[in-house]
């Protein structure tokens, strides 16, 4: 897009912020489904975000993340995995069971893989 | 006759295995950092040497440790290694003694009797035989119970044995071949010439009586120069070059190397030093209580030794640290799982290929990016105080610890501060524990500095994973407590009245307290000052895990709360009122695992309390200062 | 697709539209952009199709601009709807005919009000006989222009010179119909076929031989939005949402568009000329936009009206590769020659030229 | 025995009538069952398999059914029950056809009609080829073949719970109760049929208020790989591969969400049916603001009419599954019982 153009008119064209989930690339959430087949079995509770460390801090949310990774929306994800001090407090409150801490490890890893084409 | 061809595979075998080891240890010296360097210079000269000395004839010959778990393996390992020790010794006197001249090659030792069959008939020169005779037959006594272990190993009370490679297996049919060749080939000649000891003279004489003993004892001479060769050839890429290289290990410890955090010579030694016996399976609980029998510390070796991908190995661990205390050889297991999970994810194949075979032989971490993870913690003000209490995360689940720790406190009249009662900011350690040190230091500064700025002299954790990490990483004035030693200062002291409660309790020792910090002691003290502290089947050293460790990336709940049982099982063998932990992630874990009440040491110390609790009456700061005066 | 699922729908959802004598009131939006459509769709109804249909010039705006850009309250509304009212009283009619889209929402929420909250109904007679010392009946039927269109849509298709087909192939013409968000969406039962399947665009195009195309962002909103696109900041809003609907539309290569809301008619005609400058897109086939129609310039086209008279010389997104297709013939010449021979303002920036 | 001369007449033949009848019947009543169709069963006959075990619906079937056989009982079928009276101590109950019966107490158990998909006009029931109901689902099960419209195989399914039910737009405030825990038995059956067919479930919330439901809805996405999304479908439309296009808000991640699916399950919820709501017009029974029968009182007195001799057994005085319907509708016996035996 020319910002020129745009300029020209004073606005741009707004993204979309709908998920196209025929379009997003869901290569994070096979990769950590794999690696850590748990994964699968959040209902989105929301009780690691309640008892999460680094989410006193920051709008770190694992519960947000995790639907973020299963819809292929990864983009938000980048900066926010980072900011996971993996206590493990949220693996013990999790009522699935769900290893929330290597989620957000495996994450992290597919996430890097990914910026660097090899996923 | 030194020129008799049969010799040379043996002689191949020998010169490449001494010019290989000469190379890699040359390497590995020249790789070590310059401290080490020093460090093994000086460990040359002085008692160092002499205590190498003295481990490797204790360990690498007699195999004291493998003795003092299991007598039939120790005799096993004994016989093997300390009966060839002799056999080179006494062969290399006897030949140099008996022989047609003095300092002669290697193999003039090794085919002494090939070359003089008729060696050993009358006088000093008949009982020397006879000692050789019995060298012989003590390796030939370990090496059937070796050939026992291998098809049925129950019998030598192993639970579990590592499985082979290929040329583990060529290696280990090599070696053992060697002795019933060497048997075989001394008694045919023998046999032919009529000389020998006690068992090659006899098998010879018999052999020799329906046999042509003379045409068949060239074969064995050559089979067993074969299998020599063979097993020095194959040595470097077989589990059993861990022989030679336990040798520089010992020499490169007692120097005072460590394994440090980064990959090093030392580690690549350690590597080569696992003899791969699989003491270290037989002892993690992963194995015996959640069957999962591919990850523990030998094949995690064996993978670094291949240079496979074993990111799945390396997460998949307790890190309980069992395994190294009950290592043979002494590899600091824990500290090498770290260093691989530091180094993240390895370089692709083509890339490992070339660094393998490279010079250096190093392997390069993937540099992680350096922006900070927790930038956005804001610096807190500090305030100042005697005492800083660190719940840490994961007490802060289990609110009781935190309740029994204020009221022994206030009773005990301890001026404090909860450094995280609103809820603090993590220690660090499991990230460290998942080899993420760069992101852990950022949280380290972070704590290190409320914890300067308030000015304690005693920092308080309940947290035996907080506590390792502030002990070990932080650089601190304030002196690190776990809760349990604090408690026990505040009882020796005097300042905490407590009452005597009349129950059987039991403790379990958290790893990272236990193994990880060396706290065994203090608990026990605390716990046998209010209760009956009653005896546990595995406990100090070697303490079971409670399967909840942060240690492990990968585990599965299940499995964890298979474990969990499991431990728990044993722990209430005796059917205790209270199974008392120090740790709050084991006493959440114990808690799901178990009908028995879990308990922290502090909530125990706490039901002791004299009731209703009263404020401390007129001794506010003594105990503190006092503790420090001598702290 | 099921077509008798639709059908079904429809048969639930047919409104009263009277046969003649309707009081007619104009859009702001329609009467300035599409100017040939208002005054085609008087003649039709007057010449083509005989009908009374009576305007009074001192009928104004309905405010529903300003309304839905929350600078007019509901009271002033309703007041002015009121005198509309009182106009079409005054004049002797009962029948009320909407050029606009939004003034037809706002009328039927005015209508619904009145409905559930009489004592509103009350105070509007108090306020506009305060403020015009007007009274008012209420009328007894209210159309949207398209709504009568579509009622007559089949004489139109009896007296029709040229349909909605390509005249080279014989194949009718692929045609995206939108309907205007208020002509239904709030009130189902004012609309023709009700809000999830409008009738009354594709009753139209079916009689006069078109195909229509049903596409997944049909129900979209053209993205006007009010004050998406009165406050310049928010047009990124108003272009996005247009987008959607012909990024939604491109795969199945439509010949037009046909819209019976002003308002959507001058957005997807506009923005196509301002994604195609922004982007460089466009969405039609062969690299060129899609000509976006009003239901009264198609159905002045069908009967026969010159283009140039409709005023599709105005539209960004020119058709003259439509005409061509449907087999109408026009005078270059003319295109930009008004009635009396003076020479008209020539557009810049259009695109199929 | 005792009561044997007493006379019952149950309206409606589907799994409470069934029950009532036949219980009723082992305990000497005389019992007339009315069923509107060609044979007793109701909704029960279009089932395949059963949540939570998915257990085959038969196997309930044939225990109902048994039950009909006993020699108290009549059925008579193809007939509904049009009005209700009382003519002194007895209830008089008048037949479509035009003919009456006399009972000493009535059991209304006419239960639910499924919810009218083509009301959610923006789902597109009846117009989309590929958009079905959870009852054509189960038809497919039974058929043995879970298909498009035009015979292929769908790579992509997805569930939308809450059709017609929690709706105020359909008048309907109430919760369906079964239809969440259908929806999960559903998903799963498909999964099992084809593998490789990825399966959707839209739901506003999980309700696995039964045992062993939320055991079911845990395996369901530990072992069959069922994807959940928390959000309304708000409209669907085709594209022009012809696959259907749903549009949602992911209300868990915050933002809008469209998928294309190749076919969409409709999880059409329980109303009261056309049938007992005409009845109870005829009759002055009272209805709730739900439109299900209103009962005597709502803890105690559930199986209880305001008129005296008549009874209500299962989903005609709210949504209820199989296990419920069966226990309300023996409830209903013992209350006639004890009206009978009191008279």
């Amino acid at each position: 897009m020319s910002v020129r153009q745009a300029n020209r008119f004073g606005f741009g064209i707004n993204q979309s912020r709908q998920i196209n989930y025929d379009t997003s690339d869901r290569k994070v959430r096979d990769y950590v489904t794999l690696r850590e087949p748990s994964f699968r079995l959040c209902f989105a509770c929301g009780g690691c975000s309640a008892t999460c460390t680094a989410g006193e801090h920051i709008s770190f949310n694992l519960r947000r993340m995790i639907t973020l990774i299963r819809r292929g929306e990864i983009d938000l994800l980048r900066d926010e995995v980072t900011r996971c001090m993996l206590c493990g407090k949220c693996m013990l409150v999790c009522p699935r069971g769900v290893n929330t801490r290597n989620v957000v490890a495996m994450t992290a890893e597919a996430i890097r893989k990914l910026d660097r084409n090899e996923l | 006759m030194s020129s008799e061809i049969f010799v040379w595979p043996f002689n191949l075998g020998l010169y490449f295995i001494l010019i290989y080891s000469v190379v890699r240890s040359t390497v590995w010296f020249r790789n070590l950092s310059r401290p080490d360097k020093l460090r093994l210079q000086r460990g040359f000269f002085g008692i160092p040497f002499m205590q190498s000395i003295k481990e490797i004839f204790m360990e690498s010959l007699l195999h004291r440790r493998i003795f003092k778990k299991n007598f039939v393996l120790g005799y096993m390992h004994m016989s093997l290694a300390f009966g060839w020790f002799l056999l080179i010794v006494f062969g290399t006197i006897e030949a140099d003694f008996f022989g047609e001249k003095h300092l002669n090659p290697p193999s003039h030792a090794i085919f002494f009797r090939a070359f003089n069959p008729d060696h050993g008939a009358v006088g000093l020169a008949r009982a020397y035989t006879h000692l050789m005779d019995f060298l012989l037959a003590f390796i030939l006594s370990g090496l059937l119970l070796a050939v026992i272990k291998r098809f049925i190993p129950s019998m030598m009370g192993m639970k579990k044995t590592t499985k082979h490679t290929w040329s583990d297996r060529t290696a280990l049919l090599s070696l053992w071949l060697i002795f019933p060749s060497r048997l075989l080939a001394e008694s045919f000649t023998c046999g032919t010439y009529g000389s020998g000891g006690f068992l090659t003279g006899n098998l010879g004489a018999a052999l020799a009586s329906f046999l042509p003993a003379a045409e068949i004892a060239p074969w064995f001479w050559w089979l067993y120069s074969l299998a020599l060769g063979t097993f020095f050839f194959l040595l470097p890429v077989t589990r059993y070059f861990h022989i030679p290289i336990e040798l520089l290990l010992i020499f490169m410890r007692n120097s005072g190397i460590t394994t440090g955090d980064k990959s090093s010579s030392y580690t690549e030694v350690q590597t080569h030093a696992c003899s791969s016996c699989g003491v270290c399976i037989g002892v993690c609980q992963m194995s015996y209580a959640a069957g999962i029998n591919d990850i523990q510390s030998a094949y995690f070796i064996k993978g670094l030794r291949s240079d496979r991908d074993i990111a799945a190995i390396t997460a998949n661990c307790l890190m309980c640290g069992r395994c190294e205390e009950a290592c043979p050889v002494g590899i600091e297991l824990g500290p090498m799982r770290l260093i691989e999970r530091r180094q993240g994810e390895r370089p692709d194949t083509a890339k490992r290929f070339l660094e393998r075979y490279s010079l250096t032989g190093r392997r390069s971490t993937i540099e992680r990016e350096s922006t900070q993870s927790y930038g956005y913690l804001v610096r807190e003000e500090a305030e100042s105080a005697d005492v800083l209490f660190f719940a840490g995360c994961m007490t802060h689940l289990t609110p009781s610890v935190i309740s029994a720790m204020k009221k022994i406190m206030e009773s005990a009249g301890v001026r404090y501060r909860f450094m995280d009662e609103q809820g603090g900011v993590c220690c660090g350690r499991p990230l460290m524990l998942a080899g993420r040190d760069r992101e852990a230091r950022e949280l380290i500064n972070h704590n290190s500095d409320i914890i300067w700025k308030s000015g304690a002299r005693i920092l308080v954790t309940s947290c035996p994973i907080c506590y390792k990490i502030f002990r070990e990483s932080y650089y601190l004035e304030a002196r690190v407590m776990h809760h349990s030693e604090f408690i026990n200062l505040l009882i020796e002291e005097g300042s905490l009245r407590l009452g005597y409660l009349h129950r059987k309790v039991v403790y379990h020792d958290p790893c990272e307290l236990g193994r990880g910090s060396g706290i065994y002691e203090e608990p026990r003290a605390v716990i046998s000052y209010v209760a009956e502290l009653q005896a546990v089947p595995e406990e100090g050293t070697m303490s079971l895990c409670c399967g909840g460790s942060l240690g492990n990336l990968t585990l599965s709940s299940g499995k964890r709360a298979l474990i969990a049982a499991d431990a728990a099982r044993s722990l209430t063998m005796s059917s205790p009122d209270e199974l008392i932990t120090a740790c709050p992630l084991c006493k959440k874990t114990f808690g799901q695992a178990t009908g028995t009440r879990v308990s922290d040491i502090a909530e125990l110390v706490a039901a002791a309390l004299p009731k209703p609790v009263k404020k401390s009456r007129g001794r506010p700061a003594r105990v503190t200062t006092k503790s420090l005066n001598h702290g | 697709m099921k077509p008798e699922g639709k059908k079904r729908i429809w048969a639930e959802y047919q409104k009263e539209i009277p046969d003649d004598h309707f009081f007619y009131v104009r859009s702001c939006i329609r009467q300035t952009f599409f100017a040939g459509s208002e005054q085609v769709f008087l003649k039709i109804m007057r010449d083509d199709l005989g009908k009374d249909i009576f305007e009074d010039p001192r009928h104004t705006t309905c405010t529903g601009i300003g309304y839905h850009g929350d600078v007019v309250p509901f009271e002033t509304i309703q007041t002015v709807v009121a005198r509309h009212f009182s106009l079409a009283t005054e004049a002797g009619y009962k029948n009320i005919a909407i050029s606009c889209v939004t003034s037809f929402g706002i009328y039927t929420e005015i209508l619904e009000t009145w409905k559930h909250f009489p004592e509103t109904l009350e105070r509007t007679r108090e306020d506009l006989l305060k403020a015009t010392g007007r009274t008012f009946d209420v009328p007894e039927t209210i159309s949207h222009a398209s709504d009568i269109i579509y009622k007559f849509r089949d004489e139109i298709a009896r007296k029709a010179r040229f349909n909605l087909s390509d005249i080279s192939t014989g194949k009718p013409l692929k045609v995206v119909e939108h309907i205007g968000c208020h002509y239904s969406k709030m009130f189902p039962k004012y609309g023709v076929g009700g809000a999830e399947f409008p009738h009354v665009l594709i009753g139209m195009v079916e009689s006069w031989g078109g195909d229509i195309i049903d596409y997944p962002e049909r129900r979209h909103c053209c993205g006007f939005g009010f004050r998406q696109y009165l406050i310049q900041a928010n047009r990124g809003y108003s272009l996005s949402a247009s987008r959607k609907k012909f990024e939604s539309m491109e795969p199945y290569r439509p010949d037009f568009i046909i819209a019976n809301c002003p308002g959507c008619s001058m957005f997807m005609d506009r923005w196509q000329y301002t994604i195609n400058e922004i982007d460089g897109i466009t969405y039609g086939a062969d690299g060129q936009g899609i000509p976006v129609l009003t239901y009264e310039e198609v159905a002045g086209l069908v009967l026969g009206y010159d283009p140039w008279e409709l005023g599709l010389q105005y539209h960004n997104v020119q058709s003259l590769p439509l005409l061509k297709r449907m087999g109408i013939r026009v005078d270059p010449a003319k295109r930009f020659l008004a009635k009396d021979g003076s020479r008209l303002p020539e557009p810049v920036g259009l695109m199929n030229e | 025995m005792k009561g044997a001369s007493k006379h019952v007449i149950v309206a409606g033949g589907g799994v409470a009538g069934m029950e009532a009848a036949g219980s009723l019947a082992e305990m000497g009543y005389r019992v007339t069952l009315i069923e509107k169709g060609q044979d007793p069963g109701g909704h029960l006959l279009q089932w395949h398999a059963l949540f939570p075990d998915r257990r085959p619906a038969e196997e309930v079937r044939g225990y109902l059914r048994k039950r009909l056989n006993h020699e108290n009982i009549s059925v008579i079928t193809s007939t509904v029950v049009e009005k209700i009276r009382h003519h002194g101590h007895d209830v008089i109950v008048n037949l479509s056809g035009g003919t009456e019966e006399r009972a000493d107490a009535v059991i209304v158990a006419t239960g639910f009609d499924l919810f009218d998909a083509h009301r959610k006009e923006e789902y597109g029931y009846g117009i989309y080829d590929n958009v079905i109901t959870a009852a054509e689902l189960e038809e497919m099960f039974s058929m043995g073949k879970v298909a498009k419209a035009d015979g292929t195989l769908p790579s992509r399914v997805g569930f939308v719970h809450c059709v017609g039910s929690r709706d105020e737009k359909v008048s309907n405030n109430h919760c369906s109760k079964v239809c969440c825990v259908t929806a999960v038995k559903q998903a799963i059956e498909v999964r099992k049929m084809l593998p490789a067919c990825e399966v959707f479930c839209f739901y506003m919330d999980m309700r696995m208020y039964g045992p062993y439901y939320e055991e079911l809805y845990r395996e369901s996405q530990e072992v069959h790989n069922i994807n959940y999304i928390r959000g309304k479908v708000s409209e669907a439309s085709v594209n022009i591969s012809n696959r259907l296009v749903i549009k949602v808000e992911d209300t868990l991640a915050g933002r809008p969400l469209k998928m294309e699916v190749d076919l969409m399950v409709l999880m059409v919820g329980m109303e009261m049916s056309k049938q007992g709501a005409g009845l109870a017009v005829a009759s002055g029974l009272e209805t709730g603001v739900n439109r299900f029968l209103e009962t005597g009182d709502h803890h105690y007195g559930n199986n209880v009419s305001r008129m005296k001799g008549v009874f209500y057994a299962g989903t005609c005085t709210a949504p209820m599954n199989i296990t419920d319907t069966i226990s309300h509708a023996r409830a209903a016996v013992t209350e006639t019982v004890r009206y009978l035996n009191g008279r």
